[in-house]
């Protein structure tokens, strides 16, 4: 294995655990963002600089500091006193079987014993994202827009909503 | 000629981009807000006037002018969605008719909504409306007219909700937006089903448009439920949304209640534009409509399908009914109101008896008419300061003697009355073609009860507002609470010439359509150039022209014989037959039973599923719960017997096996989750385990 | 529209700029150390002792009366007065101050001390000088450092000084005629003891008093 | 190949370990990024040694995926403060009433 | 001169040259580190001391001009100031709040400086001379590195346990959030235009002639010029300069964010901050400005960097300038003008880009009128909805209390 590819795993899978474990939600959010960092790295690796560099943008620049304010907004900058997992046990031991189970298939599967080591460098231009994207894929990309937009209203009217009866 | 369609798309482009200017200005530039409108729509009708020209001219032996200009929108996987534009006589008619109206109804909304302090919203919608209009009558596919159909939807919607703040207004707009999307409900299931059936929107391409030979053929061809041909399903489907639009009777219960708006709006949608739509969509499906095995209908001769006949049977019972509730109403803008849903009752009749061109042309002529007395109707009201009820108005014929010059000359045309007056051709022609439908003959007869009930409650709206004798001193000092109101005067003249412009129109329109001189119907039937002067028609043009001309008379001699001799305060028809007034008063009921069914059903419904949620499922669930709770309760009493300490164990389990099941229901997402996921695991090594095998 | 005030307010800041390099009424800095203002004669920092003659420890006008300590407002004034007396300026015996110190670090500059000084001894210094790495002892002035002569009173301000030697002239010549006065109605004494005069005693009791009147609301 | 997938495993199991134990809200939507991103990573990894990595597919779904994560996220949050503005509390646990 | 325009290239090269082939890449990157880390660095030294003596001059006075050589008595115009600066923060205490999350508030000014460094390695401070270009992401790269800069924010604000500290994260956060937008908006038009996202490539597309002796800036198009008065805006609301220094207002927020830092960590934020907007007037020059073009055909022959980097004091000393002149703004008419108007004119400005490229075949007179026409419109109706808001103040009670004929000399 790949000493680079190894220590960006590793940062990435650590960061997760930690994000998922530790009682302050903030230090919680900021090792997801490091995870989120470490995945577009891995992105990086793989020849997809646009999914990177998009993931960074909008994860890092948007979503992590949109979970930021949400914590904020519900108190949530104290570590919070108390139990912080539900039966934590089950929990583990069901993601762990999941995990087994996903492990399972990839050791056993047959397709990607016959994928090649190391392809070569396949081309992505942001020219050919964007021809996909107006030109095949245009109706998914309005949908999403709709999404979006909707998203938007909703996420506004949804967390406003409650202001105006009391 | 090509280049004209091609650039057909600048008309509702126009009011479009005022509209959208007009949205980013604020409120105090009026100015800008009203000349911008006007403008573009001026501009509009001069291009539309252009259009109009083009169509006059057919080449030679190519019968009906029909441009069209198709061209891709976007790719749909492997089909190409195409838009187009069309300009025939229908488009090009329509076309001058919304442009000219509008614009002048736009100068009178000048006057009548200088006061608003919302003057510039106001605009912006009325533009946004115009562009819609006009861009729905351009259009060559289903699919874009349904779009500008929605779209002038909403802006009748915004408009008739224009003054939110009144509670009966932002009812008025719901209700018209519920009612009609009733019908577009059926409208949309049309198209979809004329996609399904033809595979294009597009009314003509060359051949292989959807009202074309081809499609239509392919369509009669085909039955569903009942027997019945395909294109008749997706002609009344289709006219399902048309009747929302127009107002036909199940659906016309929005249009009276519509009058809660601005009278120039009133004007504009509820009788010039918007409730024409539902009429030019019959007139532009007609092909589809008149489809039988027979093949498309031909020019001048009108077959009689089982789509027409629904058209005209319900076109008919509007008209009787519009006109037998406009007798008993007091709102001056609602008689109109009631006034245009029997009117729009004929066109529809006039569709299905006599073909678009008899149709279309009460259309038009009714569109000049009804705006002016909607518009001379809004002159009266802005001129005794807000009042609309006829009882307390009275005498105004001095007041303002240039509302009603104007005002007799739209009212004479309503009822029809003789000769110079373009209602009555228009409804002369449609009762002609009525009387000549071989199925039944029952519909002249109730257009002629019409005409009758249309001039009777003409002339007692006249006799009301400008000829009695008024009683109430407030009414001519305008509103009771501010008795040192001004007292009734004569509009501005930005509203008075408006109305000159289109009484004038109102009469000229009469010489386009005569016996002597149709012209109308040979621009519409492409035979333009066989069109002469004289006199061709048989005797039953002549019985019905004295048919209707007696029943004119007789509703015009028997309202004011009925009304000048009644004492002031009380209806001499509510003396007379106070029951039926009530009735009619009351709308017939429609409104009332509509309540007392649909929604009530809706409520039932509502509490019939509340009580299946409670009580069905709730129980099912609560006695999974009791289940459990009463087999441990059992353990319990055995082992409160103490036979054997044995029993303990069994009494756990037990225990146990109600907590169990309660752990499904305690609403913890994380507890359902791990069992999704612990299910998921288990599925997918069964699925290994005996896959392996 | 906006940026039009933008534009204009960097157009006036640009000329700001520019014009320190060419108008000197845009650059009125002056750099401290080396350029100095010249001080105005009203400058007035922190009080000193004056002393007349070379000597300071000897001609300090100061007499203890410690009356400025009294009126100090943030008391930054420490006096002890002598045991013994001297004869001051105007030829009295005085007590005199064993110790005089002011602590600069505290005092504020009030000048209600040289209001308050009936015998013109403290003043105002235009020194301002005195940053030290000692902040107390550095700043705490005794009276060696606190006296300085009369010349230097005389230099950094010149009417004040004049003023000041008018009301001690005054002083001194009342004194001295005083002091005559008191010669003479002793002498007189002496005679009337020796040949009793009538006519001579109410004179030298009207005068007696009159110096000794004037002197307590003398100014300054 | 292999690694790639293994790590995108470990994360979703993480992200799904997370989601069914944590009590906070927050911290279950958050896990849900990290499901969501771990499939991201297989997409991306299945690009690159798929058969066909010039039809761009992978990636195509990953830059949707994230429009979408970010909509999701955007209203989940948004429903976590209108939970704790109801019940005082971002705890999913004690948010298990059904009734108002 | 082309050798001089190379200049760096090629001791670049000749130095590599020593290292085995196999170490070539990584020494090359190495080089181009030590390289951006000497020379910005460097940059914002001068650019301390120069914009100090700069605000002082705009206000009448000589700003600092004591410190030079130490021990000495030269004084290098005071430019000793920034060693002595360096020195001073570098051996201040480092003070961390009791309550303070000690590793999140160490960790916050390393986030924001190194992405400032990894934004300016995109930046072609010369023909042939970007430490990393990505020929397809370049300008993504940028501006998703710019991301990390808010998450730092957060965490120092966060981290301090102060309430200054958190209001001015917080709107910090919401200052960039909202002039991102318009930001990439406006250089999405560059994008648009130039048909890819790499910054040398941009670059490069600048160096075209046009009107017989100028080279093809895009400033030089109705679009280009909108969307670098819209870019440059955001880009100082970006770095959070005056008028948009509310995130470290001193008047309220003591210093915002990075209130509760000291010493080194305070330099370090001071680097960041002095970094972001180097990086950012760099990105405008590339975008805009033609980035290492000459403006005119005839001054081709002065080497390329020499050209970035004029360009980069030029903005250095326009950003001061504005500094001296305009007040700070408030928190809703900062928000007021992201959203009402910058968001507007950055769309309007895409159209009118479109404009520009279908009336590609249009003669000039005509393409250039429509194109400002378009423009101007919105821009006009909207700066009319402004000027409400942003009308002149009147201090009622201050001028009715005043007496009469104090009003008249009060005048100047």
């Amino acid at each position: 294995m790949n000493p680079i590819f190894a220590i960006l795993a590793g940062v990435t899978v650590g960061a997760a655990v930690a994000a998922m474990a530790l009682r302050n939600l903030v230090h919680s959010v900021l090792c997801l963002t490091v995870s989120l960092v470490g995945l577009a790295l891995l992105y990086l690796r793989l020849g997809a600089e646009f999914a990177g560099f998009v993931q960074i943008l909008v994860y890092v620049g948007a979503v992590a500091i949109l979970i930021m304010f949400a914590v904020l907004l519900t108190r949530g900058g104290e570590a919070p006193p108390g139990r912080i997992a539900n039966a934590p046990w089950s929990g583990l031991a069901v993601a762990a079987a999941v995990f087994a189970m996903i492990a399972w298939a990839i050791a056993r599967s047959p397709a990607l014993r016959g994928m090649a080591k190391d392809p070569a460098q396949p081309p992505l231009s942001v020219k050919a994202i964007g021809d996909k994207l107006t030109g095949d894929l245009v109706l998914p990309l309005q949908v999403v827009a709709l999404l979006l937009t909707a998203a938007l209203v909703g996420g506004v009217v949804i967390a406003m909503s409650e202001k105006e009866t009391e | 000629m090509d280049r004209i369609v091609e650039h057909l798309w600048i008309i509702p482009a126009l009011p479009l981009l005022a509209a959208g200017i007009i949205a980013l200005l604020k409120r105090p530039h009026r100015k800008a807000a009203a000349a911008l409108a006007i403008g573009s729509l001026g501009l509009a009708f001069l291009v539309s006037c252009v259009a109009f020209a083009a169509t006059l001219h057919p080449a030679a032996g190519a019968g009906t002018v029909r441009l069209t200009h198709n061209f891709a929108w976007f790719d749909l996987g492997e089909s190409t969605l195409r838009l187009g534009w069309l300009l025939d006589p229908l488009t090009a008619g329509m076309l001058v008719m919304v442009t000219f109206v509008g614009s002048l109804i736009f100068v009178f909304s000048v006057g009548y909504m200088a006061h608003d302090p919302n003057f510039t919203r106001f605009f912006g919608f009325l533009s946004l409306f115009a562009a819609a209009m006009l861009g729905l009558l351009v259009a060559n596919n289903l699919l874009f007219l349904f779009m500008c159909w929605e779209v002038v939807g909403l802006a009748s919607y915004l408009l008739i909700g224009f003054w939110f703040q009144k509670p009966e207004a932002a009812a008025a707009a719901k209700k018209a937006f519920v009612t009609t999307r009733i019908g577009d409900l059926g409208f949309f299931l049309g198209m979809v089903w004329l996609y399904h059936g033809t595979g294009t929107l597009l009314f003509y391409d060359k051949g292989a448009g959807c009202l074309e030979q081809g499609a239509i053929a392919s369509l009669v061809a085909q039955t569903t439920l009942g027997g019945m041909a395909v294109s008749t399903a997706i002609s009344l489907l289709l006219f399902c949304g048309a009747a929302g639009k127009s107002g036909q009777v199940p659906l016309h219960v929005w249009l009276p209640d519509a009058m809660e708006g601005p009278t120039p709006v009133s004007a504009l949608i509820h009788a010039a534009t918007m409730v024409a739509a539902g009429v030019f969509l019959v007139a532009r499906v007609f092909p589809l409509l008149g489809a039988s095995a027979a093949g498309l209908p031909a020019d001048g001769h009108v077959p009689h399908t089982a789509a027409l006949a629904v058209v005209t049977w319900i076109g008919a019972i509007t008209a009787v009914f519009g006109a037998l509730v406009a007798v008993a109403q007091s709102d001056i803008k609602r008689i109109l109101a009631y006034s245009t849903v029997s009117q729009l009752g004929y066109m529809m009749m006039g569709l299905g008896v006599g073909g678009p061109a008899v149709g279309m042309f009460h259309l038009l002529a009714h569109a000049f008419f009804k705006a002016l007395l909607f518009l001379g109707a809004g002159s009266v009201i802005h001129g005794c300061h807000g009042e609309q009820d006829i009882r307390r108005m009275g005498g105004l014929r001095k007041a303002m003697p240039a509302t009603f010059a104007t005002y007799a000359v739209g009212m004479m045309a309503l009822a029809g009355f003789p000769l110079v007056f373009s209602g009555f051709w228009s409804k002369d022609e449609i009762l002609h073609a009525a009387l000549a439908w071989s199925p039944s003959r029952l519909p002249f007869a109730l257009g002629l009860f019409g005409a009758f009930l249309t001039a009777f409650y003409m002339i007692r709206q006249m006799w009301f507002v400008f000829f009695a004798p008024s009683a109430h001193p407030a009414a001519r000092h305008g509103h009771d609470t501010r008795p040192d109101a001004a007292a009734p005067h004569d509009s501005p003249p930005v509203m008075t010439v408006s109305l000159a412009i289109l009484a004038g129109a109102t009469v000229a329109m009469s010489l386009l359509a005569t016996p002597v001189w149709p012209w109308f119907h040979a621009y519409l039937g492409g035979h333009l150039d066989h069109l002469h002067v004289g006199w061709d028609a048989d005797g039953a043009v002549l019985a019905t022209m004295a048919l209707s001309t007696v029943a004119v008379a007789l509703g015009t001699g028997v309202s004011w014989r009925l009304y000048s001799r009644s004492a002031t305060g009380t209806d001499a028809v509510e003396r007379l037959v106070p029951r039926l007034f009530g009735a009619l008063r009351g709308r017939l009921y429609v409104d009332g039973f509509y309540a007392a069914t649909v929604f009530r059903l809706n409520r039932a419904a509502a509490t019939a599923f509340d009580w299946i949620d409670r009580f069905v499922w709730g129980s099912l669930a609560g006695s999974t719960a009791w289940i459990a709770t009463g087999f441990s309760w059992l353990g319990r009493l055995l082992d409160d017997a103490g036979i054997n300490p044995g029993f303990d164990a069994g009494c756990a389990g037990t225990r146990g096996t109600g907590r169990l099941v309660s752990l499904f229901q305690n609403g913890q997402t994380q507890r359902y989750l791990r069992l999704v996921g612990g299910g998921i695991v288990a599925i997918v090594v069964a699925v290994a385990w005996t896959g392996k095998k | 529209m906006i940026g039009i005030g933008i534009a204009k307010g960097l157009v006036q800041t640009a000329r700001n700029l520019l014009g320190t390099y060419t108008d000197k009424d845009r650059l009125p800095t002056i750099e401290y150390p080396e350029e100095r203002q010249a001080l105005t004669e009203a400058t007035r920092q922190f009080p000193f002792l004056v002393h007349d003659g070379d000597d300071p420890a000897k001609g300090l006008r100061c007499v203890a009366c410690q009356i400025c300590e009294k009126e100090c407002p943030p008391k930054c004034i420490y006096i002890v007065k002598s045991r013994d007396k001297r004869v001051d300026y105007k030829g009295q015996m005085q007590f005199y101050p064993a110790t005089f110190d002011i602590d600069y670090s505290v005092c504020m500059s009030c000048q209600i001390c040289v209001e308050v000084c009936p015998f013109e001894s403290i003043k105002m210094d235009t020194e301002f000088e005195f940053s030290t790495a000692d902040r107390f002892r550095g700043l705490l002035f005794d009276k060696h450092r606190l006296a300085k002569s009369d010349a230097h009173y005389h230099r950094i301000h010149p009417t004040d000084a004049a003023e000041s030697d008018a009301v001690m002239a005054a002083e001194r010549a009342k004194a001295e005629a005083k002091a005559k006065a008191d010669a003479e109605a002793k002498a007189k004494a002496a005679a009337a003891k020796l040949a009793p005069t009538p006519a001579a005693s109410p004179e030298a009791q009207m005068e007696a008093p009159k110096p000794g009147s004037d002197t307590p609301t003398m100014p300054m | 190949m292999t690694p790639y997938l293994i790590v995108s495993a470990l994360l979703f199991s993480i992200g799904f370990a997370g989601v069914l134990t944590r009590r906070n809200a927050i911290l279950v939507l958050v896990g849900v990024e990290l499901m969501l991103n771990a499939a991201n990573l297989n997409f991306v990894a299945f690009w690159r040694h798929g058969p066909n990595p010039a039809a761009l597919d992978g990636v195509m779904f990953v830059v949707f995926a994230i429009a979408v994560a970010a909509a999701e996220a955007a209203v989940g949050l948004a429903l976590v403060i209108a939970i704790h503005r109801h019940c005082r509390s971002g705890n999913v646990d004690e948010a298990s009433g059904m009734k108002g | 001169m082309a050798s001089l325009d190379q200049i760096f290239v090629a001791l670049k090269d000749w130095l590599v040259a020593f290292v085995p082939v196999a170490l070539q890449p990584l020494a090359g990157a190495l080089l181009s580190i030590v390289a951006i880390m000497a020379v910005f660095p460097g940059i914002f030294a001068l650019t301390t001391v120069v914009e100090r003596k700069l605000l002082a001059r705009f206000q009448n006075r000589p700003g600092p001009n004591r410190v030079g050589i130490p021990l000495t008595k030269i004084r290098l115009a005071g430019f000793g100031q920034f060693a002595a600066d360096g020195i001073k923060s570098l051996t201040k205490e480092d003070i961390v709040p009791r309550n303070a999350d000690r590793i999140v508030h160490f960790v916050a000014p390393f986030v924001l400086v190194a992405p400032a460094f990894l934004s300016l390695s995109v930046v072609p401070v010369g023909r042939n001379m970007a430490a990393l270009d990505f020929r397809e992401t370049g300008l993504l790269f940028f501006f998703a590195v710019g991301a990390a800069t808010e998450l730092s924010v957060f965490m120092a604000g966060w981290s301090s346990r102060n309430k200054y500290s958190l209001l001015g994260a917080m709107r910090g956060i919401a200052q960039m959030l909202s002039y991102e937008l318009p930001l990439i908006l406006s250089s999405l038009v560059v994008v648009m235009m130039a048909g890819t996202l790499s910054l040398a490539t941009i670059a490069e597309r600048q160096s075209g002639v046009q009107w017989g002796v100028v080279h093809s800036w895009h400033v030089f198009t109705p679009w280009g010029f909108a969307g670098f008065l819209i870019f440059l805006t955001a880009a100082c609301a970006e770095s959070n300069r005056t008028p948009f220094d509310l995130p470290e207002a001193e008047s309220e927020l003591v210093a915002g964010y990075f209130t509760e830092y000291s010493g080194f960590k305070f330099a370090l934020f001071f680097l960041g901050e002095y970094l972001g907007m180097f990086a950012i007037s760099g990105v405008a020059i590339t975008l805009f400005l033609g980035g290492w073009n000459a403006p005119f055909t005839f001054l081709d022959w002065v080497p390329s960097w020499m050209w970035f980097f004029g360009k980069l004091v030029g903005f250095i000393l326009f950003f001061i300038w504005l500094r001296a002149t305009l007040p700070r703004l408030r928190v809703d008419q900062l928000m007021d003008l992201a959203w009402k108007f910058m968001l507007p004119m950055s769309l309007v400005n895409l159209v009118v880009a479109g404009v520009w490229h279908l009336a590609a075949s249009w003669p000039h007179l005509l393409r250039w009128p429509l194109c400002v026409a378009i423009l101007a419109l919105p821009y006009w109706l909207l700066s009319r909805g402004f000027q409400t808001r942003f009308k002149t103040r009147t201090y009622r009670f201050a001028e009715e209390s005043r007496p009469a004929p104090a009003t008249a000399a009060a005048g100047p």
